[in-house]
Order: C-alpha cells, then structure tokens, then sequence
C-alpha cells in the first residue's frame, strides 16, 4: 500500500494544472449536445490536441503522451477540478479506441487513431436498436457481404446514438451471419456517416439539446476495412468496450470529486443566504462528499489491479451502479438546497450556478440507464460475482 | 366519519377528467411550450365554461361558490393533463383570497375581478413563497406578498424578466414594482394571514397537481412495459420493473389521503390546515418525485427523448415539486408545528 | 367527506380512554413472547375480557361490544396511546376468527369464539413448514381420512410458528387429497395441541425471546368437526385470512401513531441532552410522524370502503409494504439518536425507554418477512393491482 | 502509488482467517454467548501465539512491532469471526496508546503492561468516546478518559454496573472510579492527544470487523439462496433476491477501501487521518447495516432464528455499528473537517 504520488507524477500533476490554468474558457461553453455547442467544444478539442493533451494515455506516436493510467488519473482530476469543457469526443476516446488498440490492425490504428486524437473524426456509439436497449443482443441490422466489392452492405437503424447527429463516423455491431441468433453472428463494423444509404436524423434528448440520433441504413457499403476484430466475432469485441463504459474510463472519479466539491460550495453559500433546507441537507452534502472520495480511492485499487495485470471483469458493474446512482443523488441534494430555484434552466438569469444543477440532475438521470441499466448490471454483479444461478 | 368523496365530486372530476382527455392531450401541451405565452385559450374557456376556473368564486359573482374540497379532484385533473396556464395562481389562490376580501367595503375592484376570473377573462399571477412569478406577462393581475402587505399590481405596472423554467409551457418572471405603482389590499395581522392563507392553497393546489402528474407518470409506463419487449418478454415480467412500478404506486397512494385531508382542513379551516398542507405537500412531492424516477428508469433510452410523452409529466412535476416549498421546506413546518 | 367522529364515537372513546387510564398495567409487562411474560399477559387478557374490551368488534353473544369498525379503530389508538400491553392472543383474534365468522358453522362458532375471546383457547398459526414459506403452496403436512371415526390422521411439520409453545391450539393448512399439487386439495383445520401425535418444539428468535415453535404432528387424529370450510377448499378460506393480517386489522395505525409520538419525545429528550446526531435526524423525525398520519388516513379510507361494500383485494398488500417498512424506518431513526446506548437491551440499567428501541428494532424487522415476504407483495401489487403480466 | 496490500499481509491475513475458521466457528461464538465472562481464552492465546494480539507492541516487549496497515485486515478476520472479547480495546487500542506513552521515562509500569498484553495475558478495556466499556471485569488495565485526561484504573479499584447487550458475547459495564483510584499516564494537551488518538484506532477497528462481519453475512446468505428451494427453484434465481445481494455487495465494496485508505493515514498519522477515519466508519457502519438487513430479508424466517446462525453477525454488526460513533456522528466530524 502506497497512497504516495511519485515526483514524476506530481510534475506532471503540475504541468496539467499549469497549462488547464491557462487555457480553459473563462465561461462555460453552450452544451455540447447542442449543435453550436459541439462546434465551440470541437475548437476546444483542437486546443487540447495541439498540446498533446487530448489523449494523454495514446503512445506519442498517435498524439498522445505515453502517460500511465495513474497519470490519466492525475489528468482527469486537474481536468473536471479547473472546470473544463466536456469531452465531445469522448466516445471515441473512451469506447472505440480501447477496442481499435486491443483489436485493430496496424492499418487501422494508424489511420483512425491520429484522426480521433485530433478531432478530425467524430465518433459515436451505434449499439442501441429499436428493439435492442437492454438486450443488445437482439440486434437485427444487417451486414450483407459484397465479395465483388470486398466489403459489406448495411441495412437497418441505430437509435439514441449520442451526439450522433454531429459526428462524422459511427461505431457499432451489425449480423453478419443472416441465419444467426442473439451473441453470435454479429460483427463490429466502423461507417463513416457520409456513406451513400446513410440517413441520420437527430432528436431532443430529456435536458431540452439535441443530443440522440437516429440513424438509418439503406444498402450502404462499406470496404472489408471497417471491420474491427474477426467477421462474426463482433460481441467479444463489443464487450470490451462495454466493460470500459461501465468502469472507470468513462466516469473517472475526477469528475465526481469536483461535483462533490461544487456541491459543498453550495451548501455554504445556501446556509448564508438562510435556505431553509440547508440545516436538513448537511449529511446528505456529507455524504456525496465521502461517495465521491470512496469512488475515487475503489478506482485506485481498481487502478493498481489493472496495472498489475488483474481483470475487473464482471466487477466493473460496480462501478457502474456506483458512479451512476451517487450522481443522481448529489443532484438531487443540490436541487433540495437550491428549492424553488431548482427548476431554472441556463437561460434564466436569475438560476443559481447557471443552471448547472437543474441540467446535471437531468443528465444524471440517464446515468442508470445507459452502458446497460442498472437493472442488468445488478443481475451481472449477481450471477457473475456472487455466482447466483441464472435460472 | 366518512373519508371518501361524494358521487357528485367524483362525476365532476370524471366529466373534468373526460374533457381534458380529449382537450389537453400531449401534442396540446407541446403547442403551449412552443407558443408566445405558454396558454392554451380554448382549453382555459373550456374550464370556465364547465364552472372549475371560479370553483371558489361565490355564487353571486359568477362561480359556483364551492370549496376546496370540491376543488381537490378537479386540480388533480390538470395535474394529470400537465394543463398549461396560472390554474393554481387564478383558480386556487387568487380566488379565495379576493373572494375573502370581497367582503370589505373598501375595496370594489374586487367583485370585478372575480366575475372576470370566474368568467375565464382574468388570468391571475401570484409571488407567494417564491420570487418567480408564473405567467405574469399575461396575468391581468398580480397579486404580490410586500414585506408582509397583500398587494394588487396591474398590468404594466410592473418590470418584468422571463426566467426559463425546465417545463417549456411553465413562463417564470422575477418581479419588479415601484411601490406607488401597486395597490395594497390588506396590511399588517390581516395582510399576513391572507398571504399565508394563499401560500397554503397553492401549496394544496401544487399537491393536487401532482397527485395526478404522478398517476399519468405510472399509467404511461404500466402501459409501456406490458407492450416492450426485451429479452423476447414483455419487460413487465421482469421482478425488477413489477417493483420499480409497486414502489411508484405505493408512494402514490399514501400520498393521496394526505391530500384530501389536507383539502378538507383548508376548507373547514381547521387550526392544523398549515400542518396538514406542509405534509400533503412534502407527501404530494416526494411521490411525483419518486414515481418520476421510477417511470423513467422503466422507460429507459426512449423516456429520455422528447418525442415521447413522459418528459412533458416529469417537468411540470420537477417544477412543481420545487415550488410552493419544496419537501424539505415543509417538513421543517410540519417540525415547527409538532415542536421540534 | 366527513372527518368527525360522532357524539356517540366520542362517547365510545372517552369510555376507552377511561377504562384503559384505570387498567392499563403501571410497568411495562416482560415480553409476551416468552413463557414468563406470556402468562402475564394472560392475566391482563382475562381483565380486558371481564370488561368486554378483548373483542369490541364482535358480537355481544361471543363477548364483544358489536363495536363498528371505526369504533375498533379508536379502540386501538386509544389502545397504543395507554400504552397498553401487545395482545399475546391477536393470532385467534385478528387471523382465525374473521375466517371462523366467514366460514364457520354455528357450532364451530358458539364454541370456539367465546373460548377465545375469554383467553381460554389460545391460539397460533400453522401456516409455514420447513419448506413452505414464501410458497405457501407447496404445503405437505398431510391430513388423511378416517372415516371409522369420522375425522382426520395428521401428519408433518409445522415452523416459524409464533408463540406456539404456549398455545393450546393450532390453526393451518394440511393436504387432504394426497393426488393434488400446489394450492387444490388443501383443507383448513383447527388443532387442539393436545392432541396425541402432536409435539410441540419452542426456540428462539432474533429478539431473544422463544418466541418461535416447530410443531411435529404424527398420526394425531381430528375429529370433523376441527374442518373450517370445505374440505380441499382450504386455500381460498386461508386467504381471507391472510388478507386481514396484511391490512388493518393486524396492524391499525394506532400503532405506529404512538410509536412515532414516542420517537418525537425520544427526539426532544436527545436534543435536550445535546446528542450529535439530533440536529441531522429531525427530518427524519418529522418523516415519520408523517408516514404514521398518513397510514391514519389511508385507513380511514379503507375503512370507509369496507364499511361500504368496497373491497380491498389486493389493496391489503399496499398497507402491509407501508407498515412494515415505516416501522423500521422509525425504529432505525430511534437507534440513530441513542447512539451507542441503541446496542443496550432491556436487562441494561442504562438501556433509555427499557431498551425498548432495541427491542423494537429487531421485532420491526420480521414485518418485511412474515405475512408473506414483501417481495411477494410487490408482485401482488405489480400484477394484480397494476395488472403487468405475470409471465 | 499502490492500493493494494503487500503479499506478506495477504499471507498474515489467510493465516489468520483459516486459524479463525478453524477455531472460532459459529458454536465457539454461541460458547462465549453462554459462558461466564464472555471469552474464548484458547482462541486468544492462539492469536497472540500469532503475534496479533500484540501486533502493534514494540519488537523489544514480545510485540511484532508493526501499524495499522498491518492490522485492519487482522480484524477483518476478527469480524468475520465475530471474535468473542475485548480485541479493539486491547490489540488495537490499549497497544498503540500505550507503546507511544511507553518512551517517556515516568511510567515505568507500562513497559510491563505491554509484555503481558503481547503475550496474551493482559486483557483491556476503554471507555473512549461511550461511557459503556467493554469486558471490565476481566481486563487487567482500563484505560479511562477522565474529562481529557488519560487514567489507568486498575481491577478492584472499580465499581462496575453490568450492561447488557443484544450481543451476547460483548459484556458491558458502566464504571465508577474514586478519582484517587486511578492512575494518571497523560494529562493536558497530551493527555488529549493520547484520547483522540485511542478513539480513532479504535472507530478504525471497530470499521475493519464491520467489514469482515458484513462479508460474513453476504457469504451466509449467497449460499443459503443457492439452496433453498421455493416455488420450484432456488431462491436465488429470483431477480429481487438477486438485486437485495448486488447491493448488499455494492455497499460493501465501496466502504473496504475508505477504511483500508484510513488505515493508512493511521499508520502514518496523516494531518487527515481522524477525517479519513470518520468516513471509513461511516460507511462500514453503513455498509455492514444495510448488508445485514439484506441477509436477514434474503433467508426470511430462518434468519430470525436464533438457531441459525445468522443473528451472531447481525447483532455484532449492530453492536458495532453504534459503537465508537455511529454513521451519523462520524459524517458530522467529516463535516466539520470539510468546514460546513
């Protein structure tokens, strides 16, 4: 046990501190998930790349650092703590890219790695179909093979694609094998949005941005090139980007401390200014504090196992019930300070903290939904971890 | 002892019920967020027309001089239609404390005011308990809580400035009034006893309203999760969802006689009404809040969208759970009143 | 809507009040559930019957007052409000005797209902067996015909059986038809324990006191007339049963009116003595004065649909989630203001209220448990009230 | 940076949880239950045979000379085992006050204390942070807290009033000292200092057996709904048992690092380790009650016997959980650290 930080990794602490001081925004940007949004968070982006900060973890080689996960760690908790921009890119970043470096070829790497690094192409996740939510194994888009054309032809429609409406490529799984059922059959195909048959439609999302996407596919071809891993072999490839989504690659506890902190600033000024829900709200304050510092020290065993070469495995549903449900519950004690001025959004200027709160508990409601409901990580931790029979 | 409402309150509420099933569907409600004032005209002349905008208004003035035990149902149905509009401003607050007012000799704009609003010609605005006045850009008056004197500002007499609430239908303004401009209707022991006698209607109104915002939430999701199917099932077969959907119902149905009684202690003016209004309210919040969560856990991805309904029922009832004292307010005034 | 209680209920209650502020016991009697205490509390049954208040609610021929049912429910406030001693008989009382009024014969009832009312029978239930208990279907103590003698030859096991080693009788469900399955070819019998063949066995539960009882039953012989009901018929007629045991009459918010009165002394008195934890536990407090008024009120309505012909139906499983999980809710809210004396039984000088918290707390937890498990009753809700499919 | 412990400590850690599996089953529990003062005496001896009794003694006095982060996962076995008698005064509470009082010059006895408590024959008891200390009457040394200064009491000079607890094992007694009966090892600024220490090792302590216990019960439990059979299948394919034990693991999960990272500032006496401390406590306290109440509800009546063994841990667990601060107090002192 050694809860120190190396010199070299208290410089670069320092050096993320030193540049995040001097670049972030002074005000916060539009969301986002909004289409003028995502364009001032993409010019971010390209800030971040040209300093090398967009992926710290990447080899050099592809504009990252080379840094550790414990430099990562470091990186996302100067990050969330001088209140950056959120990351448009994340999808990539987060869930595409630990995939394309586990199974991708070095065609592949070299090509969309650079480009997702410098925010030249936008990802977004193609999992959820109509008819598969929960049970993403019931997909039923279709991939048809085109030997002349050495490729393959797709049909069918993704839907609540994030952010999908403003990226440029999608990442998801199609069946491959017509005869197949659920788990098997299925491969894991990237398609640049702009492909002849494509058709995406964006959509309101429950926070007011247009944030979903639906995308339809028509008899769109895309060469052999795009397939990432082994044709019909798309859900093991899968399910290492959902372990990532669910751990702590998506959600580094850095973000949380910095919600937690937020919040007790709240608190403090809520009791100066005589709230009368603040005396009645102090543990709950308290007690988002201490989920957020135990969400950060259980991510820094879950560091040290992955460093040391252990799996997480099913115990990243863990973390997932974990970070989802404490998010929702730091909002709603932020919405209880805040009473009736809760239910201002960023465009009243009368709304406390520019409406962060009202939009952070929104957005914080489709925690335990997506990356699988929290429902289905509840079973995993069950039968997977605690070895209950599945019946 | 008899806890139950009347035949003739429960067929009000099911004719109420029936109209606004028919007039204030969701795609009207979305009209009201996307239009210039938030209002649905029609919808409001219907009420009037069917008595429920002067419910409270007396007899002689245009209303059917009824109470708010009568009122109860009535305001739970717009709740359940997430009706657009200042229902609970006009309808159960201003109503009763002019109607109260009307009474003094002194003050003759009063009985107009009343007809109008009975008549469905006066929308009314209201800044009890909250700085954020719902509606106040069309309200034909504002009644306003001045340092403790119950006061009347009428249209332009105020500085306006539209504050966005998450419920797109629900337009907010912060207030500003010369004092001179304004006129005031009771001071001193008898202004503050109309203000708080208004503050506990609303808060009875926002309560009745939710109420029925959360029964509308469990009603469209029983419905979603016998008809989505997942894992070749309906979703309502899985343990998980049958309790998500128990619990909403439980929270729901303790709510509800927390409500009515505290409808039945305003009516009579019981000594406890305050009380009885803080733990309906707190009750009433507490279960739109977690009925909420439950339908659109439920729901998953597609609860989340705006093309679905439910976010329009999950809004107005965030909105409402926060105002008129949220819980934690009005438990601290249950607190007082239990003396602790 | 009428909220008052009539001249003649007010009469009703005065004369309650009167009577309980004369007789109630000055201390606390020990614990009913063990053979000491038991007996005591018999002795204090025999007083309430002498005065007619052990069964208000039935007939005066059967020793009652032919109380209304709003006049049973003042009876119980009042009841909790004196502070008066738990009713070591409401097994017969409030379980078996609405059955033996719905279903028994005259002679069943002109036998068995005075003996009961006076404390002379006493009675336990013999629903669970071994491997009966959420699954109250799969019941397979046998009753097999005897016709020579005009009767039934009993044999299996009963369990979980409260205060049955100090009972004198047993009501339950044995199988009569031996071909039939699951919840056909049951019967409803009422068991004498004296029966030869019939072996009771008492132990310990949670709380300390031998409350519990297995009861083995070999070969023991009933004769006909011990059948409540129809023969094979008796789930229906237990169901009736469980029914009132998971709504009111089990459980009138008397009850917990009381118990949240106590909790707001507990409450001043901590916070008079300067206890750290008062301040963060005063919502807490007020939530549960709350949700015992509120269950007040619902059964009010409840009330008011009985006594008008309305059935509740599976309504009943709604008031048992509420109280069973209000009861502990307010005792873990008790234990949180004393701290570490929460941990003190009642055989500790320094325990405050008797360790009566304690005590309380441990018995609040077999409310989620017994009267069918509220997992069960969730479901009960879920299909039957909101009608989701059963699968 | 490294969380995780070192393969030595996983090892003491294995040796300790066989012995105790070995040696203090279920009915050695029910033994100390029964019995006249509480203990299991060969169980102790066996311990400190082990060196963990006197873990935290100097290697000069018999001790292994070892901190806190060699410790807490000692007595996560101890909890796990429900260890019958005074190990969090003694091992992990009267060991380090003393050894740190031991290097001033005055005191010449404690040298001697020390050496019978690594050797096993010294048993301790505190009255830090509640007046209701445990197994007085046998320890050897009571360690008082008289208003901030720390007192020695030793047997005989004491009038002890018996406490019962709902766990049967654990004897409590309320203590009444003369004041010149006491010996004073520490008074004033240190004196203090000794006292605020003491309780956080033992709330460390008290943290590391509510881990152990609440492991215990979920392992109770997973295997009892493996099992038991009802409506034709294991209980344990039901989805709602299945969520009761993903929680129960849940809260567990996230309260072990919270006071293995206390556990660490202990050792080294972080300026933040009585607010690392506070929150480790909570969240066992937290943890091993909401882990019990999922045990008991998932075994239904068997649990709430006191044949089976479950209620051994559950009592424990409460037990503890109430002792050296409960949640509530703990997250206070994590409020005052954080400044609101």
């Amino acid at each position: 046990m050694d809860l120190d930080w190396t010199s070299a990794e208290q410089a670069f602490r320092a050096e993320c501190r030193g540049w995040l001081a001097s670049h972030v925004p002074r005000d916060p940007l539009p969301s986002g998930d909004t289409r003028e949004g995502f364009a001032r968070h993409l010019e971010w982006e390209r800030i971040l790349h040209e300093d090398r900060w967009s992926v710290v973890s990447w080899p050099a080689a592809y504009g990252g650092r080379d840094a550790t996960l414990w430099e990562w760690l470091i990186f996302e908790e100067e990050y969330y703590r001088a209140g950056a921009p959120q990351r448009v890119t994340q999808n990539g970043i987060f869930l595409l890219a630990p995939t394309l470096f586990e199974f991708g070829t070095e065609e592949q790497k070299d090509h969309y790695l650079p480009r997702m690094a410098a925010a030249e192409d936008l990802w977004c996740q193609g999992w959820s179909e109509p008819n598969a939510g929960s049970d993403l194994a019931s997909i039923s888009s279709r991939a048809q093979r085109d030997e002349g054309a050495g490729g393959w032809r797709l049909t069918g429609q993704k839907t609540w694609t994030t952010r999908g409406a403003f990226c440029t490529h999608l990442f998801g799984l199609f069946r491959t094998d017509p005869d197949s059922e659920r788990h098997r059959g299925l491969t894991y195909l990237m398609v640049p949005l702009d492909t002849p048959g494509v058709t995406v439609r964006g959509f309101g999302r429950l926070d007011g941005d247009e944030g979903f996407a639906e995308v339809f596919l028509e008899d769109a071809f895309v060469p052999d090139g795009c397939v990432l891993g082994g044709v019909n072999e798309g859900w093991s490839v899968a399910m290492a980007t959902t372990s990532s989504e669910r751990g702590l690659t998506l959600r580094s506890p850095g973000r949380f401390v910095a919600t937690a902190d937020r919040l007790i600033d709240l608190y403090k000024r809520q009791r100066r200014a005589g709230a009368p829900a603040a005396p009645s709200s102090r543990d709950a304050v308290v007690q988002a504090w201490i989920d957020a510092e135990t969400y950060r020290l259980y991510t820094l065993a879950d560091v040290t196992d992955i460093v040391e070469g252990r799996s997480l495995g099913a115990r990243s549903s863990l973390n997932k019930l974990w970070w989802s449900e404490m998010d929702v519950r730091m909002h709603e004690t932020a919405l209880r300070l805040l009473s009736s001025a809760g239910e201002l959004t960023d465009a009243a200027p009368a709304a406390v903290d520019g409406g962060s709160w009202a939009k952070g508990f929104q957005f914080s409601l489709s925690g335990p939904i997506y990356a699988g409901t929290n429902e289905i990580q509840r079973n995993i931790v069950a039968e997977r971890v605690l070895g209950l029979p599945r019946r | 002892m008899r806890f139950a409402f009347s035949d003739d309150q429960l067929l009000f509420r099911d004719t109420v019920r029936d109209f606004l099933a028919k007039e204030c569907q969701p795609e009207r409600v979305r009209e009201a967020w996307a239009n210039d004032d938030g209002l649905l005209p029609d919808v409001w002349a219907g009420l009037a027309e069917m008595g429920v905008i002067g419910l409270l208004v007396p007899e002689a003035l245009g209303g059917l001089g009824m109470d708010e035990l009568d009122l109860v149902l009535l305001l739970e149905e717009t709740g359940r239609a997430a009706l657009p509009g200042p229902v609970i401003d006009t309808v159960a607050v201003a109503a009763p404390t002019l109607a109260r007012l009307q009474q003094a000799p002194d003050h003759q704009p009063i009985a107009g005011w009343l007809s109008e609003l009975a008549a469905g010609t006066l929308l009314a605005a209201t800044n009890f308990g909250s700085p954020l006045v719902g509606h106040a850009d069309v309200a034909s008056l504002v009644l306003l809580d001045v340092e403790g004197e119950l006061h009347a500002a009428l249209p332009g007499s105020m500085a306006l400035v539209a504050q966005a609430s998450v419920d797109g239908s629900r337009r907010l303004f912060t207030v500003d009034t010369a004092r001179d401009s304004t006129v005031c209707l009771a001071r001193d022991d008898r202004g503050r006893s109309c203000i708080e006698g208004a503050f506990d209607r609303g808060a009875l109104a926002a309560a009745a309203q939710l109420l029925g915002l959360a029964d509308r939430m469990l009603e469209l999701t029983v419905g979603y999760v016998k008809q989505r199917e997942q894992f070749g099932v309906p979703i309502g077969t899985f343990q998980a969802v049958k309790h998500h959907l128990a619990d909403a119902l439980l929270a729901l149905s303790f709510a509800r006689p927390a409500v009515y009684n505290a409808a039945c202690s305003v009516a009579r003016e019981l000594p406890d009404a305050a009380r009885d209004v803080s733990m309906a309210k707190a009750c009433a919040s507490d279960a739109a809040h977690a009925v909420g969560r439950h339908a659109l856990q439920c729901h998953g991805a597609i609860g989340y969208t705006i093309e679905y309904d439910l976010h329009l029922y999950l809004k107005r009832a965030w909105a409402l759970a926060a105002s008129w004292g949220d819980a934690a307010w009005h438990r601290d005034r249950v607190g007082v009143a239990l003396g602790i």
